[in-house]
């Protein structure tokens, strides 16, 4: 199965569509059992990023840089040589789950799929099919197993999702705003899950709250860029980078748990950022020093501006 | 078992139908009949096989002589000769007729053919035909079996029409325990039985093993149907059919033009091509109007364009062929002037209702635009030949002009009827006609001859062409009939070399 | 699904009953006393009293309708007036031959639209997937029977490889038979595979769409592998009620061809039986194929039903 | 996406748009009469006044085919009206009380309708009253009432749950007025593209008609039935068979492509997705 010692590292992951660059330079590295959160408005690239690293980013938009899981590359190498790593070394967990499953297939087989294309036998796969729905404490496996993905809510097919993605014991589970389209109260059985099952984790997110809960580590994505990481705590409490200290400012004025403020002004759309540092047209610090990009710099907690909040 | 959805099964189809089609083009050359069979393509399907009850020259063509046999039959050249009489005599009076009947001759159904089934078949046509033109043997007195191999026939009073109206269905021969299903089960005494009839298709005669006379060169013979023409003329390009027998499309003709491969008959046939007018309602109950509207068509073109100039010209009810033919086609020069000065300067609205039969559609647009010159404006209405043709125009007469073929031989007589669609009434053409039918030979022809001039100048229709016979035959087909003499296409000596 | 089938059942026997009373209806508009017609010119007012008495049109609307379909259900069709012969065996024989040509002609349609409609709209952004797309819209424009006057004078009357028309039942040559097919169903199959192929290819584009697939290859299948493990079957959910639609349409359409290649099927004797007032006839052949649409149209249902379990 | 769609949109446009100019021209000018037989004329070559040549009637093609767009036009415009005017209304009642008896009656009939083909109802008809133009289109028309409703249904029943439907039910408006402020031009779109499509249709079955001989009738020059006549000469003279060909082809194509190109156009889904 999957080699338990894989570390995803991620060098210089830039997505373009045609000519506009929607992901810049991005870097960043996963340790084996490390959970990682990826913060942002919409439009900032991270769903980009994370379906650059599963070979699933829509047609006409491409990858370039390097991303590998151990000793695999995830990136720029054409679809028949990644597309055994997927479901196996890494799977992902999509946020909207109620198109996400085939209305026409059995949830049963749905899981054991995944399960028979990496080479577990039939018969078994779906036995095991079984057990996972039961792992991602579905009541009445067995039940649940044999019914259509329209039978269940919304809450039990996202749990089905992650049955899916976790049925070969995969090194790296991403999930992409998995509880956003959940209501609140499974929103959080959803979590508890999420924190308990995965091996390494990239969560990708909007809410800080969600971030919070089941991170360690934290990447904060902007206009298609990393503009700050570091350890959750450190990043929470002592934001560097003006992008996240706006962030973590308007969030704070609203009770937890909400959806994340918009920062002042509104986010771009692609191709219309600006050049140099990309937050400088809605920040309030910029300078003409701005207009040159910055460097994401720093050990440990890391960010990219040039004048950084203390 | 969901695994198999419909896309695995559409694709086993396709594999399978490929797979059939590719092995089957291997052997492709078997498209021709057997030597011993020809197929000829034929116009119109019978409805049901019953000539006693049905107009319409469908079944006749493909029975009369074939399968029924008459006690006489018209050869090639018009003239009546023997078939299930040997000889006949005729009275001084020319009132009684004597057949001495053919012996040996059995029913196809085995039961052997008397003077008994003479007697049977004329009183049956008094008794249970339903066609109008039975009343042509009304002349018939009385029919008498002398011995099992003598019939005789007296006549009301003397007529040349009653020989030759022998020589059509009027005619044929029924056996007594022969006609509990004439509609699907012919039983006749020709060189010809049905063999099988596959409806909307083809109608199938075989040989007749018991047959009396010479026996037929063929074992069979495949009648086929073709509403299209050009799936017709296709037929016989591809080798599905041997012969056309009636060319439907004549500018099609020049694709059979190849004589290594093809035989183009033209022959004559009864058929005249007649633009009825209601002569019954106005604007045609007028005498000036119909002549108007003969002059204003230009038969010449008419007939080139309409009929790829195949064909003749006519001015009157009397093919060539007849005895008392006179040409008669001066009578109305085309002249357009004239017509209008017919018509008084007036503008006429008609309704041309018309078989939807080619050469009746093609014919009406000419019709229509020759017309049009002289003020009178047809307004074309097809109906479907024959039920709405003959329900609308020949039985209710609500049509102003119409036009369609009269093929039946002989039949100038249909003028004199004043309930006959055309509406004419002229007491002198009734006379001239029974006169004819009574005289002596000499007397006939000239009294026809009068009688059809009466017609042309009454302008009681207009004769636009005479319907060719267009046959068309792969190369050493023999026997075909060049002229549509009689009601009946003979198959009796078709041959295949 | 079992409570649905019988549903949908009733349904079915419903609107056929209702049709069948439309179908009598109408043709009671038709112009002609049967017997009249039959009779001819100069028939005498008793001859006609007497036949109407026999073909049993002297009796009131209601009893003649219950007299036909009582026969209708025991697949009596009554005998002709014009023909004198049972009409039951004539449209038995005539459907054969239409089926025959219908589902062979949609055979051939699906061939031709299922890989290039799939082809086309998983290349649509290439030139050969364009051209596809473009070829399909010409191909519809084209009226199935000029198509045939095409085929037929490329294969049979220049090529001389194929009949050009006529129709050997199979039971007599089965060679001949398929050989006489084959053009046929290719001009109904080509026009009506131009008409599908677009079908085809936008159902296949929407399940393109479908984030499903994105999650099949997320398990680990190409792109190739998550269409036809997962798309293919969602596509056939529109493109079976097409199809239905498609064999409904034929069932009637299909008489240019059968004229065009002389062959005698149900649409041709339809025809006949206009032309020749054959009114029993011609209310047979009628309620055969609404009938049939309205059998066509519950076998889409059910099939609906079976490729989608949300509908159960 | 966006570039290829309007290239259909315009070509369909385009296609349409000049049968149009072709029919309404033909009523002022045309080369010839189009009905004129003349002998002397007979199958003659292109050129000098004929540029298309003419048929073994004399008869000009070019001015058949500027007359015959008239009869394309008109069996396309009576059929769909025909079909729009009784099954938009229905469609539209069926989809604003979606669970009344009247409701379920309308589609009820609806599915029975539907059962007769075209090309049957035509002939039931022609055996009825008469084969001709105004028959045949009758019949398409009533056949296509179906298409009109279920597509005026299925869009009704959209617009009805939208908040504005629902705001002005909420104020009092009776439905005949929100049918026709709300519903109406909402669901317009949807039928604009459904006309487009069954104009195609209906141009094609009038040929099929024509081929049987139960559509127009002659001499009113139709491009079906000068297919028909042409077939003949399909050895001898093709071009006779290939103008009214192309001129179907060419018809059909164009509002098809216009029906695709306006789908397109105002499907806001599919835009959505663009």
């Amino acid at each position: 199965m999957s080699d338990p010692v894989s570390t995803l590292r991620v060098e210089g992951l830039t997505v373009r569509a045609e000519s506009l660059e929607l992901v810049r330079e991005v870097s960043f590295t996963i340790a084996p059992g490390e959970r990682v959160g990826l913060i942002g408005e919409s439009g900032s690239g991270k769903s980009l990023t994370a379906l650059s690293l599963m070979g699933l980013l829509p047609e006409a938009v491409t990858a370039s840089g390097t991303a590998r899981l151990g000793d695999r590359d995830l990136v720029g190498v054409p679809e028949n040589r990644v597309k055994d790593l997927r479901g196996r070394d890494v799977s992902m967990v999509f946020q909207e789950p109620m198109t996400a499953l085939n209305p026409l297939m059995r949830v049963g087989a749905q899981v054991a799929e995944v399960m028979t294309l990496h080479g577990t036998p039939r018969h078994e796969a779906r036995e095991r099919a079984v057990a996972m729905l039961e792992r991602v404490r579905l009541p009445e496996p067995g039940q649940v197993a044999r019914a259509y993905p329209h039978q269940l809510s919304g809450g039990q097919r996202q749990r089905v999702m992650l049955a899916i993605a976790l049925a070969n014991g995969p090194g790296l589970l991403i999930c992409d705003e998995p509880t956003t389209a959940l209501d609140v109260t499974v929103q959080k059985q959803m979590l508890e899950l999420i924190a308990e099952v995965a091996p390494a984790l990239l969560f990708i997110t909007h809410d800080l709250a969600v971030v919070a809960s089941v991170c360690e580590r934290v990447l904060v994505m902007y206009g298609g860029r990393v503009v700050e990481s570091g350890p959750i705590r450190e990043v929470f409490t002592r934001p560097r980078h003006r992008y996240t200290e706006g962030l973590l400012a308007a969030s704070k004025l609203t009770p937890r748990g909400t959806r994340l403020p918009t920062v002042q002004g509104s986010v771009p759309s692609a191709g219309q950022f600006p050049d140099g540092c990309v937050f400088r047209n809605r920040c309030p610090h910029a300078t003409p020093t701005c207009e040159t990009a910055p460097a994401l710099t720093g050990d440990g907690h890391a960010f990219a501006c040039w004048h950084p909040a203390d | 078992m969901r695994r198999i959805g419909i896309w695995i099964a559409v694709g086993g189809l396709l594999l399978a139908t490929a797979a059939c089609g590719g092995g089957d083009s291997g052997g492709s050359a078997s498209g021709t009949p057997k030597a011993q069979s020809l197929a000829v393509g034929f116009v119109a399907e019978p409805a049901n096989l019953d000539f006693t009850s049905t107009e319409g020259a469908a079944i006749p063509q493909a029975l009369l002589v074939n399968v029924y046999e008459g006690l006489v039959k018209l050869d090639q050249a018009g003239e009546i000769v023997p078939l299930l009489a040997e000889k006949w005599e005729v009275s001084d009076d020319r009132k009684t007729y004597t057949f001495k009947l053919r012996e040996n001759v059995k029913f196809s159904s085995g039961a052997p053919f008397t003077a008994d089934d003479v007697v049977f078949s004329l009183d049956r046509v008094k008794s249970d035909w339903k066609l109008k033109i039975k009343s042509q043997l009304d002349v018939v007195d009385k029919v008498e079996k002398k011995d099992d191999s003598t019939a005789v026939i007296t006549l009301k009073q003397p007529s040349n029409g009653f020989l030759y109206s022998m020589a059509t269905r009027l005619g044929a021969m029924f056996s007594r325990t022969g006609v509990s299903d004439l509609a699907n089960k012919p039983v006749g005494t020709g060189p010809y039985v049905l063999g099988s009839w596959r409806r909307g298709d083809s109608i199938q005669l075989d040989a007749n093993p018991s047959y009396w006379g010479t026996k037929p060169p063929l074992s069979s013979i495949t009648l086929k149907y073709f509403k299209d023409a050009t799936a017709m003329n296709n037929a016989l390009l591809t080798g599905g059919i041997d012969v056309i027998s009636s060319v439907q499309a004549p500018e099609s003709l020049q694709q059979f033009a190849d004589p290594n491969r093809f035989e183009v008959i033209e022959g004559t046939t009864n058929g005249e091509v007649v633009l009825s007018m209601n002569n019954g309602r106005p604007p045609f109950n007028d005498k000036k109007a119909r002549q108007a509207v003969r002059h204003a068509i230009d038969h010449k073109a008419l007939l080139d364009t309409a009929w790829a100039g195949r064909g003749g010209l006519i001015g009157s009810m009397v093919p060539p062929t007849d005895p008392w033919y006179e040409d008669r086609t001066g009578d109305y020069p085309y002249d357009p002037a004239k017509a209008k000065q017919l018509l008084g300067g007036k503008t006429y609205n008609v309704k041309m209702r018309i078989p939807n039969l080619p050469y009746a559609v093609a014919s009406a647009q000419v019709v229509k635009s020759q017309l049009a010159q002289v003020g009178i404006t047809a307004e074309i209405e097809p109906l479907e030949f024959p039920a709405r043709w003959l329900d609308q125009v020949f039985t209710k007469g609500d049509y102003d002009l119409s036009i369609i073929n009269h093929v039946e031989p002989r039949d100038m007589g249909i003028f004199a009827d004043k309930s006959y669609y055309f509406g004419y009434d002229n007491p002198e053409f009734g006379k001239l006609l029974a006169s004819a039918d009574q005289g002596t030979e000499q007397e006939q022809t000239d009294d026809l001859k009068q009688a059809a001039k009466l017609l042309s100048d009454d302008a009681a229709a207009d004769w636009l062409f005479l319907f060719p016979n267009l046959i068309v035959a792969k190369k050493g087909v023999t026997g075909l009939p060049e002229n549509a003499i009689s009601e009946s296409f003979d198959f009796t000596a078709l041959a295949k070399q | 699904m079992t409570l649905y089938l019988l549903k949908r059942l009733a349904v079915l026997l419903a609107s056929t009953a209702v049709a069948a009373v439309v179908v009598f209806a109408f043709m009671a508009l038709l112009p002609g006393d049967p017997a009249e017609i039959a009779l001819g010119v100069n028939a005498t007012p008793e001859a006609v009293a007497a036949l109407r008495q026999q073909f049993g049109t002297d009796r009131p609307p209601v009893a003649q309708f219950l007299d036909w379909s009582g026969g209708l259900l025991q697949g009596d069709f009554g005998t002709s007036y014009v023909t004198s012969s049972p009409i039951g065996p004539q449209i038995g024989d005539r459907l054969g031959v239409t089926a025959v040509l219908v589902l062979g002609g949609m055979a051939v349609a699906l061939a031709v639209a299922v890989p290039l409609g799939t082809y086309a709209a998983v290349r649509h952004r290439d030139p050969l997937g364009a051209a596809i797309s473009a070829v399909s819209q010409v191909g519809i424009a084209i009226p199935a029977f000029l198509a045939g006057i095409l085929l037929v004078f490329v294969f049979a009357v220049q090529a001389q490889v194929l009949p050009s028309g006529g129709y050997v039942p199979f039971a007599e040559d089965p060679g001949e038979w398929l050989r006489g097919l084959l053009l046929p169903w290719a001009s109904l199959g080509l026009v009506q595979g131009a008409v599908l192929t677009r079908y085809v290819r936008s159902a296949v584009l929407d399940v393109m769409r479908e984030d499903y697939l994105r999650t099949a290859r997320a398990k680990g299948r190409g792109s190739t592998g998550a269409l036809w493990r997962h798309g293919l079957r969602n596509a056939s959910v529109p493109v079976v009620t097409v199809l239905g639609l498609q064999l409904a349409t034929l069932l009637i359409g299909a008489v240019v061809v059968e004229r065009v290649f002389v062959i005698p099927g149900l649409g041709d004797l339809l025809l006949n039986g206009v032309a020749g007032r054959d009114l029993l006839l011609v209310q047979g052949v009628v309620m055969v194929l609404v009938a049939a649409v309205l059998v066509i149209n519950f076998v889409v249902d059910v099939a609906y039903h079976l490729l989608d379990p949300r509908l159960r | 996406m966006r570039g290829r769609t309007n290239a259909g949109l315009v070509a369909g446009g385009a296609l349409v748009g000049l049968v149009v100019l072709t029919a309404v021209a033909s009523f002022f000018w045309t080369p010839h009469d189009p009905t004129l037989v003349d002998a002397a004329q007979k199958l003659r070559e292109p050129g000098g006044g004929y540029p298309l040549g003419a048929d073994k009637f004399g008869r000009d093609t070019f001015s058949q085919l500027m007359v015959g767009a008239r009869t394309t036009l008109y069996v396309g415009v009576v059929a769909v009206g025909i079909a729009a005017v009784l099954g938009v209304p229905l469609g539209m009642i069926a989809g604003m009380t979606p669970r009344g008896w009247l409701s379920e009656l309308i589609m009820r009939v609806n599915d029975l309708v539907f059962a007769f083909p075209a090309l049957l109802l035509a002939v039931m008809f022609g055996a009825v009253y008469g084969a001709g133009t105004l028959t045949a289109m009758i019949a398409i028309g009533v056949a296509t009432v179906p298409a009109f409703a279920r597509v005026a249904r299925a869009a009704t029943l959209q617009v009805m749950v939208t908040d504005y439907v629902l705001a002005a039910r909420a104020a009092g408006r009776r439905r005949p007025a929100i049918a026709v402020r709300h519903v109406l031009p909402n669901i317009g779109s949807m039928l604009i593209v459904q006309a487009s499509v069954s104009f195609a249709i209906a141009i094609l079955a009038e040929a099929a008609l024509s081929f049987l001989g139960f559509g127009t009738r002659p001499p009113t020059p139709s491009w079906g039935r000068m297919l028909q006549e042409s077939q003949e000469l399909l050895f001898s003279t093709p071009r006779l068979a290939l103008w009214p060909g192309l001129a179907i082809a060419l018809a059909v194509l164009g509002f098809n492509l216009l029906g695709d190109g306006l789908r397109d156009y105002l499907d806001p889904k599919l835009r959505r997705i663009r």
